[in-house]
């Protein structure tokens, strides 16, 4: 009975929901609103207006600000909760249990516990890691100008931290994540969002409005910068946590 | 006549035709030699020389530009990484207990 | 010059179709990781031949993140079949 | 003093990488390279940083080359073994002990030692390296101290 009831709302539901999708312009219709109006405008004013030379994080950041803020928002979120399942569950345990012990070379050696890093590698791995950093930030900076961004550089600011892991020990790592530092990283892309998005009522009244007037391109600029920082602190931070909480130690 | 377009060129095949011919060598090594750590030693004598020549070969062919400058630095980072990658394998290889071939086993 | 370019960059990717071979018969993982690690240098290469054919610099930043990427998974790889994990307090 | 050294690498990687000499872009590579230079000093590299003296950087100069030339040698002697139908190889593995204080020296052997003809480091433990020869005349190469020496005069002097 109280299946039926459920079934029959969302049938009501979903009805207005199909008229709706039957009557969008058919995928790739050159009459479409996008083809005719928008894409124009992007293409044609989308560097003077958004203060973005790559189009992609004009459209991105400015025109559809609010889109992507809705967007960073889910990610975190759904990350955040897929984060709240690893570390209340204390961990998951990967790799642990099918895993033969490392074969004993010597008698001694079996007693060693972990095999400590080649000292090679080490080095190499400290000497690359400064500059794969810069690479990052020059990635998450530059996203308005070239292909890159936020959510690339953060990719690319993760890579580091996870390898510094490896090599270095949890054990020395850990430490420069604290827990209430790690939460509020995590969270830097939606706040940073917040952020900008105040700041933009200060200037046009609406919320993430981006001033229009030409002489403040550069406080355009700004703003999307910030954002792309924002997203990719956040993203780094989001991959070191998840890293840190898979596998149990 | 030999313009300047023309060494240059000239240059650039060299290089590049250098490191075509170890890259190749590098993968008849892999696929022939017969056990892990003498695949190691044609993977990364080879492929570093033959990826630093002809990264090399494209600085010179695009002249003095940054993005030449960036091609040296790929270089560079090549010629880092690919040891220590090696030296990484082989050493995983000799702590899990792989064996080496010797001539007399067969 | 383009065209002379245009063969190297083919000619690498047989090279590394060459290569997946050994990847796929192994016979042990550190053959197969190594293989990988000697695909991801030639695509590296290939990356940077496409950047000067293509006169997009960009593709030499994409070049430099396959590289990084290329030495971290071999350091992540051999650090898990030395100790079975890639967390704990060594070093 | 290191911070600053570190800075310094880093911001020149920064000016490789963006290509542009634009104020914006300067203000902020000079930022991040300061921060990362320090992060790098004071935390990654807290006890026997790669640091060189002016002599030793020029000596690590005049030691490329010869590296190089160790380089084409060695790939040609793969090429060699690799083309041959017979294959003449008769691997070793070998441990070789060396008097090296620095780690930077240690690295830098290695490496050296993978990229020369024929030999590999298989594994590093304090001062004893195990290098896997693809013949016995290769090892002997490494034990006759010859590279050792080189190193020793670009680090560790």
């Amino acid at each position: 009975m109280k299946n039926a009831a459920v079934a029959s709302l969302l049938v009501i539901f979903a009805i207005p929901l199909l008229i709706a999708v039957a009557e969008l312009p058919p995928f790739g219709d050159p009459d479409a609103p996008i083809h005719t109006h928008i894409s124009a405008r992007y293409i044609e004013q989308g560097v003077e207006e958004a203060g973005a030379e790559n189009l992609v994080t004009g459209v991105l950041l400015n025109y559809r600000g609010f889109d992507t803020f809705g967007e960073v928002t889910v990610i975190f979120t759904a990350l955040a909760a897929a984060l709240a399942v690893l570390l209340t569950s204390g961990g998951v345990q990967y790799f642990q249990e099918d895993r033969p012990p490392a074969p004993p070379k010597g008698a001694d050696e079996s007693e060693r516990p972990p095999t400590p890093v080649s000292p090679v590698v080490l080095f190499v791995v400290r000497l690359l890691a400064p500059f794969i950093g810069i690479f990052a930030a020059f990635v998450i900076l530059h996203g308005h100008v070239t292909p890159g961004g936020g959510f690339q550089g953060g990719a690319i600011l993760g890579a580091m931290f996870i390898v510094l892991t490896i090599v270095l020990g949890a054990g020395k790592v850990r430490p420069r994540l604290p827990e209430p530092l790690a939460r509020w990283l995590q969270g830097a892309a939606p706040l940073s969002f917040v952020l900008i998005g105040a700041l933009g009522v200060a200037f046009t009244g609406f919320y993430l409005g981006f001033p229009p007037e030409h002489s403040l391109h550069l406080v355009r600029e700004l703003m999307m910068v910030v954002l792309e920082i924002g997203i990719g602190v956040g993203g780094a931070a989001i991959f070191a946590r998840i890293f840190l909480a898979m596998e149990a130690d | 006549m030999i313009s300047y377009e023309g060494i240059i060129n000239a240059i650039v095949v060299v290089l590049v035709g250098f490191g075509a011919f170890f890259f190749l060598v590098g993968t008849i090594g892999l696929v022939r030699l017969p056990d892990f750590y003498s695949r190691t030693h044609a993977a990364t004598k080879c492929d570093t020389l033959g990826a630093g020549s002809i990264l090399l070969a494209l600085a010179v062919f695009n002249g003095l530009e940054p993005s030449s400058v960036k091609m040296i630095a790929l270089a560079a980072l090549v010629l880092l990484s690919s040891p220590t990658s090696g030296h990484a394998l082989a050493r995983a290889a000799h702590r899990t207990g792989l064996d080496y071939w010797r001539l007399d086993k067969e | 010059m383009e065209t002379f370019f245009w063969g190297l960059g083919i000619f690498l990717l047989v090279n590394a179709f060459v290569c997946l071979w050994r990847a796929y018969a192994g016979p042990t993982t550190v053959d197969r990781v190594l293989a990988v690690n000697i695909i991801g240098t030639k695509t590296l290469v290939v990356l940077a031949v496409l950047a000067l054919v293509f006169g997009r610099g960009i593709l030499l930043d994409v070049a430099l993140v396959y590289g990084l990427l290329n030495f971290v998974i071999t350091i992540a790889a051999t650090r898990f079949m030395e100790t079975g994990r890639l967390k704990g307090d060594w070093s | 003093m290191k911070a600053a050294q570190a800075s310094v690498v880093l911001f020149a990687f920064w000016l490789v990488l963006s290509g542009s000499l634009n104020l914006i872009d300067l203000a902020f590579g000079l930022i991040l390279s300061v921060l990362f230079g320090v992060w790098a000093a004071k935390t990654l590299w807290a006890e026997d940083a790669p640091v060189l003296t002016a002599r030793q950087a020029g000596q690590f100069v005049l030691y490329i080359p010869h590296l190089l030339k160790n380089m084409v040698v060695s790939a040609l002697q793969v090429a060699e073994v690799v083309l041959d139908p017979r294959m003449p190889i008769d691997p070793i593995i070998v441990g070789h002990r060396t008097p090296f204080k620095r780690e930077v020296t240690r690295v830098a052997y290695a490496n050296s030692i993978t990229l020369t003809p024929g030999t590999l480091t298989v594994d590093v433990e304090n001062n004893t390296f195990y290098i896997h020869g693809l013949a016995e005349s290769f090892t002997d190469e490494i034990a006759s101290g010859e590279l050792e020496q080189r190193l020793m005069r670009v680090f560790e002097e």
